[in-house]
Parts: C-alpha cells; structure tokens; sequence
C-alpha cells in the first residue's frame, strides 16, 4: 500500500518536472518547483514509514520549510527585479 | 622528544588557522599585519624545529583525536614534509616582513583585516596538506588554502584579477573534485582513505579498472592545480594580477604543495604496486615535463609585462620538478625535491622586487620600467642576484639543483643528452629573459624624464636582500637542504621494490 | 478497533495517492497558469491531508504522529501562502487569467 | 540487481559529464558556476552509492530498528564536508561574478575577453 | 523495491540535468537547480544518508537557490545563445564519460555487504562507538569525534568563503544609502498574507533548528544542518521586512563575530583538550570518565559549527542582497 502511495508520488514528480521543463512563463516553472517539493515532503514520510524509521520525519519537516522559504525568496526576487526596472525607467524619464 | 614536540605537526596548522579567526576582528592600522607576521614567524620557527628533528630520516606521527590511524586522522611529519613545511612557512614569513606598505598601497585600509586573515588561512591549509596523513583530509585543507588563495588574487587592483581568479577557481575547483572522485575510487576498492593503510591494501586490488581510473583522476587533479604543463592556463593571469605580495607567497609555494601531494600518491600509494605505473612516468610526465620547460621559458622571452615574465618561467620551472621526480631515481628525486626549495627562494625574491618596482615605477611593463635600477641600485642588485640563481650560474643556489639534476639525467645514458640539451637551451632562454630586464632596467631611459625619487620600504629591502643573500648562501653552502632532500627521495625510493 | 483503523488509513492513503496524481495531471494538462495553480494546490493540501493522516494513523500515539502533525500543520499554512504569493507576482506583471484573455473586448460588459 | 547497481554509477558518470560541459562549454559565467555546482552533486552521489548496503539502514541506533545491518556511515561523513565545501566555493564564485559585472558590464568570457584586449 | 524509486528518481535527475545544460534562461536553470537538488536529496535518503539528505536539502535547495538568486539579481537572468567550442567539449565529455563508465565494470557490487567499503574501517565504527562514546547518531560521532579534525577544516572552509564574499563585495554595505536601495530591498512589507503567516513561522524554524542542533547525537542532524536552518529563518525574516531590518536585529559586526567565534570555540576545544595532556581533538580528557567527556566535547564542537555557519551564511547572504548597483 505504501507502494502504490509512493508511486503516485513519484508519478506526480515526474508530471511536475515535466511542467517545470516546458513552462512555458517563468510562474508555471515557480509553481512546478514548489509543487516538486511538496510532493518531496509527501515522499519522504511514506519512506520513513516504509523503512521503519518514523525518526526520520525531521527531514520532511525541514523540507516542507525550506521549499516555503526558496518560494518566497523567487517572489522577493521577482518584486525587487520590477521595482529596480521601475525605478531605472523613471530615472531614464528625468 | 618533550612532551610540546609531539604536538608539533598539529601546532603547525592549528596556530595560523586559529590566529585567522582573531585577525579578522583586528581594526587598527598596522595591527592585523603585526599579528599575522608575528603568526607566521611562529609557524617558520615550528617547521624549523620540525626540519631539525626528521634531518635523519625520522617520521613524527600524530593521531588526531587520540583515536589509531585508519579510524582517526593521522599527521605525519617526515624529511619531504619538512623541508616543503620549511618553504612554505619561510616564504610567507619573509613576504609578510616586507608586505605592510606594498599591500597598504593596494588594499583599502578597511578590507585589511579579511585580507591578512585569508592570508592565514592560506597558510594553515597549505601547511595542513603537507602534514596531512589521510587523502581526505588532504582534500579538506586544499580547499581552505585554494579558497584562500581565491581571496587573497582577488584582492589585486587590476580590475582583470577577477577574470583570472575566476578561472583560477573553476579550473581548481574542478582539479580538486577530480582527486575527489580519485580518492573515492581507491576508497571504494580499498575501505580505507589513510595514506599508509591505502598503500598496504591496494596492493590487491591494483590491477582492477577503478584503480587505475583512480590515478589517472588524482594525476589530472593535482596537476591542474600542480598547473602542470599543459594544465597551467589559469596560471600566468592570476599570478600577474594579484596583489604583489600575493604572488610572491604564492609563486614560491602554492603549486609546490600540490607537486608534493602528488609525489607522495606516487611514490608511497601507486608506483610499488599498480601495474604499468612507471609508464606512466616515462610516457607521459617525463615528455609534458619537457615540453613544459621549453615552452615556459619560450613564451617568457617574448612577454612585455614583468609579472607575467616570472609567471611563464615558472611553469618552465616546475617543468624541471616533474622532470626530476620522472626520472625515478634517488639523484633525480633529490634534485627535483631541491628544485623545489631553490626555485622558491629564486621567485621569492623575484616577485618581491617586482612588488619593489610597482611601488616606484607606476606599472610592470617593461616599458615602463626604463633606466629603474640605476634608480633603485640595491633592489636591483637583489635582481641580478636572483636572476642568475634562476639561470643556474654557480656560486647560487639554483646551480646545485640544475647540477643535481643534470648529473642524474646522466644516468640515463645517450638519451639522456637529448634532455641535457632541453635543460641547457632552457637555460639560454633564462639568460635572454632575465637580460631583457636588465637591459631595461639598468641602460633604458625614463619613460618620462624627472621622476621623483623613488621611496622604498626599508622593510621590503630587508625582505629582498634576505632573499637574495639565502640564494647566494644556499648556492655555496647547500648542505642542510640538500640532506634533507636527500633523506626525503631515500624515503620515497624505499618504497620501491 | 486496530482492524478498523488500519483499513481506514489504507483508505486515506490510496485516496491520498489518487489525488496527488489527479492533481499532477491537472497541473500538466490545464490550459494556463491560474489553473494549473488551481489544480497544484488541490493537492497540495487535500492530498498532503489525506496522506499524512493516514500515516499518522500508521504511526499510531507516538512522537512520531506528532511531527507528522506539525508537518501537516506546516504544509496547510505555506502552500496556500505559497500559492497567494505566486498568483499575485504573476498577476502584477501582467499574466492574464485565461477566461479574460479569451473574451473579446465588448464581452466584458 | 547488478545492471541496478551499475545504473548508479553510469548515472554518476553522465551527471558529471553534463556538469563538466556546462563549465567547459558555456560562455556565462553563472552558468559556468551552475554547471561546477552540478559537477560536485555527482561525486556526492558516487560516496553515497558505495556506502551504501542492500537490506541496510541509517547508521543511526535506535530502539525502533534493535539489531539490524547498519550502512557505512564513513563516506556520509565525507559528504557532508564536501557539500560544505561546494556551497562556500559556489558562494565565493557568486561574489567574483558580482564584481566582474561591476567592472566589466557583462558575465560573458567572450565579451570580457575582448573588453581586456582593448 | 526501494532501489526501483532510486532508480526512477534518477532518470528524474538526468533529465533535470540535461535541461539545465539545455536551457538559455538562468532563472529557469536556478530552479531546475534546486529540482536536481531535492531529487538528490530524496536519493541520499533512500540510500540510508539522512543526514547528508538533511544536508543536501539545506543548502541545496536552500541556501544556494537563495544565492544563485542574489547574484542573479545583481546581474542578469539570461544568458547570450552562443555556445563556444561546442563540437571539442562535447567530444571531450563523451569520451571521459565512456572512460568513466568503464571504469564502472570492475567495481564491487552495489550494496554488496562484502566488499572493501563495508567490511574494512566501517564496522570498527559501528561496533566501538556505544562503547567509546555512546551516542545513537554514529554519523555524528565519526563527525565529531573519529574525524573531527576534517570537521574543524570544514569550519574554516566556511569561514574562508565567508570573509572571502566579504572582502569582495565590502562588509558595510550601503543599506539605505540611498533612496533607491531602500526602496529595492523594503521586502515583501506589502505582501499582508506572506508576512503574516511568515512572521508566524519563523519562531518556530528557528527551534525546529535549535531542535536539529541539539538532537544530533541522537537522530539525523547537527552543528551544520541547523547553521543552515536557523540562517534560513532569519533570511526569510530578511525577505519578509526588508534587508535594513534584519541587519538591525543582526549587524553585520555581530555575524562576522559569530563566524569567528565558532570556529574558535571548536580551535578552542582542540587546544583545551591539549592542555590537559591528550592529543589535539581528544575529548577523552576533558571529563574525569572518557565517554561522557566525548559527548561533552561533541556538543561544544557542534555548537561550535552550528554558530560558525549560521553567522557566514547570513554574512553571504546579507552581502549579497544589500549590494547597492
């Protein structure tokens, strides 16, 4: 049963790279990576549960954060990239 | 052996890698300099004590942690080590005495601190490799002393350093994560990454394919950051871009250390027991060795800027190391270990008064160097002295290991004249090169007439003449590192069968 | 009571898996951004329910469901989050949902 | 089994390899750095493999696993030195780039190459 | 059956790999760089590495993404189409890549219990570590302990990169220098739900890191892994309000600090133990009974790590992203 789970999961990372690959915007791609890494936290505890290691749940925990943190990083990266456009745009204005 | 000389070969890394952590914290003018100079002393006077007890043939073991050797990491100290230990300690101490005003016109007073600690962390990691017992950790301090290196070349106010530390960096990144990849091989063939327990293990094992993928690996690695002929693209640039002082510490030891590493893989892990190894010497070092002499020296002849001069002799002269060490003989041994000591006291002093230079003459192509030594007499006295150590004129030092050297090709029989003839037409160049700078230096007129009087560092003369006096002592009284080099290649050769 | 709940996170679990799969070829089959991020999250959060619930199920009262616990937990408050964060980025520079794309001028009114 | 095993290494292989391209054939000098990045993940891959034994688990002690066989926990060891090592060298590289782009306007090698022979 | 998903997971990986070399758009190849590195990750784990999983998901996915972004931001996100020497590299790989996968046929089998690797230094650790040091984690302790020498290197390897990004891009700054650099790194302050829910977590990412650093001897983690945790917490506490808040909270003095004061508290260690007459690393002397004098030492040691780390990272990350252009 936990096979089936962790086919499903990996069936899924294999749809969400393929997605990441083709984009086509750069938002799809965001959105595959962020998808890829839930399902990475998805994974890994079917895994642990799999190999008899329920200790090792700190891991998906520490996925699950990181990959939050990585997609705010991508949005703060696209926010400061429009605004410092602005702001070169104006002064090009001046 | 009292109790502080057990610790000696871990003191040796440990002092100037801790020290790193304080200097950085040090703001006050002139204070960062002091603490590393003083550092670095102490570190010279280790290898010092060090080379006194190994002088017979002696090897100071030391397990870190306490734990046996295949289990913890082990240090070893022997007569090789001791005498690479000596110049890498000796060339950033005498560099470091005469670095503060040539560095304080080169680096903003407030970047200082990172400066002179990355400095230190240069020196822990290149004397962690050389005391090293373990291939892994051999790794781990050849990234500490190439990061810091990284560091160090940036740090040139040309703004073309950055291109050529950027090279640097790939092309020594990648030579480290071949030898990686080479060690993890062996680790995998033998289970063990000890450099002792790996050479009594491998012998049974040594004629499988990932072992000899394994040295083909950790040749290719630590050649490129050896900058071995033809590896030694990344060389020229980063050398002539650096800060001056930089490239004189770094020229007199840092492609040695890997050139070490190297001879230890061969001699004490793979030539006793992988098959086909000494064709790998014959075939493949002994004509790259060659090529790389006659190339080095060849495209120094034609070089305009000074730095960069010095930098293509010394892939010619690393040439001359790997040709010895080719040659698998106790007299080739000795002479390319002695090589390594004399060409660093040679370019030692080179660089250091290229750095003289700079500071008076505004640039280093030999354009603007005109009618200089009649200008700077006494640092230009340094540089002929230097000079002809580097042709090999006897009375200095770089004779007795060009001596050495020719008189263990002699061994070969005829074609070993061919490889005379290499060494003494590589020679020839060497006098054209160093003319040429003389011819500027000393009967070329100012580029601008009227310049004001130059003003040197007293401390930088000091540090030019003593190295310009070693090369002249060393060259009539060769004694104590000859011996050394000479129980080194016995203890390298003892290994052979 | 044992037989009863290991049937039941059977079932969480397979109905976990069929959703994280559903949801995975939503987000390679629908037609634009907006809703690929519609079906992306559907399993980020029913799926990731469902699973996780069923393994702590597994797990039984140990330290062990706590943590799945709080993965759960975490997972629940970031990838909505994650998603908002997404949207609005791409909306601010100027990604149009598909259903405005697609209607003529005149259509809106 | 054995063709499954030797898949590990032959993925080690082409993942070396493509990160060795990228350094050695690509022109932008982050790409460069990605590629190095690339490079070093394949030699984690390969220590990891070889420490690794069938029916094993983590070299972790636990009273959920009592006696059981335990993977070499040595080349793990190893790796997590040598991520460390590649993150700071990756984050060294950054910097440079960073400078190069201040001074040079570009992080093509072709492009800084012709700026220096001005 | 779990090889199959390595198996599985790895053909995932060829195919990021191969799209990353592919790809002209560097903020595509950054986030296809942190796939490849979360599929390694899942690798390592699979392969009964959970620490370096831990690791690798850290800073692969981490810690670098946030890095490579940084420099994206300070230069630009896409790469010029031209590929040099494209027909000599190719040859060129192809061929060291033939030569690599011959070298693959003589190697021991995979997860083979007999060969070199498992049966010559390995289980001396396993079978002495209850005995000499008693902690669960033996990853931890050959870290901490065995080789805690190539450790204390690995603190100073940091350290290095750490003053070395410093020295480069300057340890001041301009943070609101000007009007501009202001208002590029204000963070995400107008974005309500990210920095509701952000501000939320970060209290309790940095125990879960606290958690990482001090449960290391027992389960998968350590002095780095929680450097690495606990940094990413304060970086998203950086992302959410702006870079000048965050160096408020932690000045740019306070972080070169850290990085100093970790590794010399791991030196500090090593020489500790050398006063009290055992070798350098030798935690057996700094307690009356050896084994809990090697606990005693590992956490210090970790500690060590864990502040060393997490100072240099925030230093790299803050240098980079208050980088006035």
């Amino acid at each position: 049963m936990y096979y089936a789970v962790t086919l499903a999961t990996l069936i899924t990372m294999g749809l969400a790279l393929v997605r990441a690959i083709m984009g086509p915007s750069v938002y799809d791609r965001v959105l595959a990576v962020n998808m890829f890494g839930t399902k990475t936290v998805l994974l890994l505890s079917v895994i642990a549960l799999l190999y008899g290691r329920p200790d090792f749940f700190d891991l998906a925990l520490a996925y699950a954060l990181i990959n939050f943190i990585g997609v705010l990083a991508v949005l703060e990266f696209f926010r400061s990239r429009a605004r410092r456009r602005e702001l070169e745009q104006q002064q090009a204005k001046q | 052996m009292n109790a502080l000389d057990a610790h000696l070969p871990a003191l040796q890394v440990v002092v100037p890698m801790l020290l790193s952590a304080i200097v950085v914290m040090l703001k006050p003018r002139g204070l960062a300099w002091a603490a590393t100079t003083a550092t670095s002393a102490v570190a010279f006077a280790i290898s010092i004590e060090l080379a006194r007890l190994t002088l017979d043939g002696a090897t100071i073991n030391y397990a870190m942690g306490g734990w046996p050797a295949p289990f913890g990491i082990a240090l070893g100290v022997d007569a090789f080590s001791a005498l690479v230990l000596l110049v890498v300690t000796g060339a950033s101490t005498v560099t470091l005495i005469g670095a503060r005003a040539s560095v304080d016109s080169e680096i903003a007073l407030e970047r200082q601190p990172f400066f002179y600690s990355a400095w230190l962390l240069a020196l822990a990691g290149l004397a962690g490799i050389v005391v090293a017992a373990d291939a892994f950790n051999i790794f781990v301090f050849m990234e500490i002393s190439s990061l810091a290196s990284y560091v160090l070349i940036a740090g040139g106010p040309d703004r073309r350093a950055l291109p050529a530390v950027f090279k640097y960096l790939i092309m020594g990144t990648i030579g480290a994560t071949f030898y990686l990849i080479g060690v993890g091989l062996i680790y995998m063939m033998t289970g063990t990454l000890n450099l002792a327990d790996m050479e009594l293990r491998i012998h049974e094992v040594a004629d499988q394919k990932p072992i000899l993928a394994a040295a083909g690996f950790i040749t290719v690695g630590l050649g490129l950051k050896a900058a071995v002929f033809p590896l030694h693209v990344w060389l020229p640039n980063a050398y002539a871009y650096a800060p001056h002082m930089v490239t004189a510490f770094l020229a007199a030891c840092a492609t040695k250390v890997s050139i070490y590493v190297l001879l230890r893989f061969d001699f004490f892990v793979f030539q006793e027991n992988l098959t086909g190894h000494a064709f790998q010497f014959s075939a493949f070092l002994l004509p790259l060795a060659l090529l790389g002499i006659l190339i080095g020296s060849g495209v120094a002849m034609f070089e305009k800027n000074l730095k960069r001069l010095f930098a293509f002799s010394s892939v010619a002269q690393i040439g001359y190391i790997i040709l010895g060490a080719s040659l698998v003989s106790v007299a080739g041994l000795t002479a390319s270990i002695l090589h390594i000591f004399n060409h660093a006291l040679a370019k030692g002093a080179l660089f250091l008064v290229a750095a003289a230079f700079a500071m008076n003459a505004g640039g280093l192509r030999l354009a603007d160097l005109g009618g200089i030594g009649k200008r700077m007499p006494w640092t230009f006295g340094a540089f002929v002295i230097a000079g002809l150590s580097l042709i090999g004129i006897p009375g200095t030092a770089g004779f007795i290991s060009k001596w050495y050297l020719i008189s263990a090709v002699m061994e070969l029989g005829v074609p070993g004249i061919a490889i005379i003839a290499v060494i003494i037409i590589s020679s020839l160049m060497a006098v054209v090169y160093i003319w040429r700078v003389v011819e500027v230096a000393w009967f070329g007129e100012p580029a601008e007439p009227g310049v004001a009087a130059p003003t040197i560092p007293p401390m930088l003369i000091a540090a030019i003449w003593i190295c310009a006096l070693a090369n002249l002592y060393f060259g009539i009284a060769p004694q104590l590192p000859a011996d050394l080099a000479g129980s080194a290649s016995q203890l390298l050769l003892d290994h052979l069968p | 009571m044992a037989m009863f709940l290991d049937v039941l996170s059977w079932i969480l679990l397979t109905l976990g898996g069929i959703s994280v799969l559903i949801g995975g070829l939503g987000a390679l089959r629908m037609p634009d951004l907006y809703t690929r991020m519609h079906a992306a999250s559907v399993t980020d959060s029913l799926g990731a329910i469902l699973v996780l619930t069923g393994a702590m199920l597994q797990a039984g009262l140990t330290l062990a469901t706590i943590k799945l616990a709080a993965i759960l937990l975490f997972l629940l408050l970031t990838s909505p989050t994650s998603s908002y964060a997404l949207a609005s980025a791409a909306l601010i520079a100027g990604t149009k949902p598909l259903s405005e794309r697609e209607q003529p001028e005149g259509g809106k009114q | 089994m054995k063709i499954l095993g030797l898949y590990y290494y032959w993925v080690f292989a082409i993942l070396l390899m493509t990160g060795f391209y990228a350094v050695i054939a690509k022109p932008n000098l982050i790409k460069k750095m990605i590629g190095l990045a690339l490079f070093q993940s394949a030699v984690f891959l390969l220590y990891i493999t070889m420490g690794h034994i069938v029916g094993g688990t983590a070299p972790i002690f636990s009273s959920v696993t009592g006696d059981t066989l335990y993977s070499n926990p040595l080349p793990q060891v190893l790796i997590l030195t040598a991520i460390v090592v590649g993150i700071s060298t990756t984050a060294l590289g950054l910097g440079i780039i960073v400078r190069i782009k201040e001074e040079y306007g570009s992080i093509e090698e072709d492009e800084i190459q012709e700026i220096d022979k001005q | 059956m779990t090889v199959i998903f390595g198996v599985f997971l790895l053909t995932l990986l060829v195919i990021t790999a191969l799209a990353i070399v592919r790809t002209e758009n560097l903020f595509v190849a950054v986030m296809l760089m942190g796939i490849a590195s979360l599929l390694i990750a899942a690798n390592f784990f699979i392969l009964d590495a959970a620490d370096v999983a831990l690791t690798e998901a850290a800073v692969g996915a981490g810690i670098s993404t946030v890095l490579f972004l940084g420099a994206l931001a300070l230069t630009n996100a896409q790469e010029r189409s031209t590929t040099s020497r494209k027909l000599l590299s190719t040859i060129v790989v192809v061929a060291a890549t033939l030569v690599l996968i011959f070298a693959t046929f003589d190697k021991p089998e995979f997860g083979d219990p007999n060969s070199p690797v498992q049966t010559h230094v390995s289980p001396w650790y396993l079978e002495k570590t209850p005995e000499y040091i008693d902690i669960p984690n033996v990853v931890t302790a050959v870290l901490g302990s065995y080789r805690g020498y190539d450790t204390l290197g690995e603190v100073f390897v940091v350290f290095t990169a750490g003053i070395g990004v410093l020295f480069l891009l300057g340890a001041n700054p301009g943070v609101g220098a000007g009007q501009q650099a202001r208002e590029i790194n204000s963070g995400l302050r107008h974005h309500l739900i990210p920095r509701v829910v952000g501000r939320l977590l970060i209290p309790f990412i940095i125990l879960f890191g606290l958690y990482v650093q001090f449960h290391g001897e027992y389960g998968p983690g350590g002095g780095f892994q929680a450097g690495a945790i606990i940094a990413a917490g304060i970086i998203l506490y950086a992302l959410l309000e702006g870079e000048k808040r965050a160096l408020e909270v932690m000045p740019q003095k306070f972080l070169l600090g850290m990085m100093a004061a970790g590794g010399l508290i791991y030196g500090g260690v090593g020489v500790v133990c050398m006063v009290l007459g055992g070798n350098f690393l030798d935690y057996s002397v700094l307690s009356s009974n050896p084994v809990k004098g090697q606990q005693m030492g590992i956490i210090l040691i970790e500690a060590g790590v864990g502040i060393a780390v997490t100072g240099t990272l925030l230093s790299i990350f803050h240098a980079f992203a208050a980088r006035e252009r």
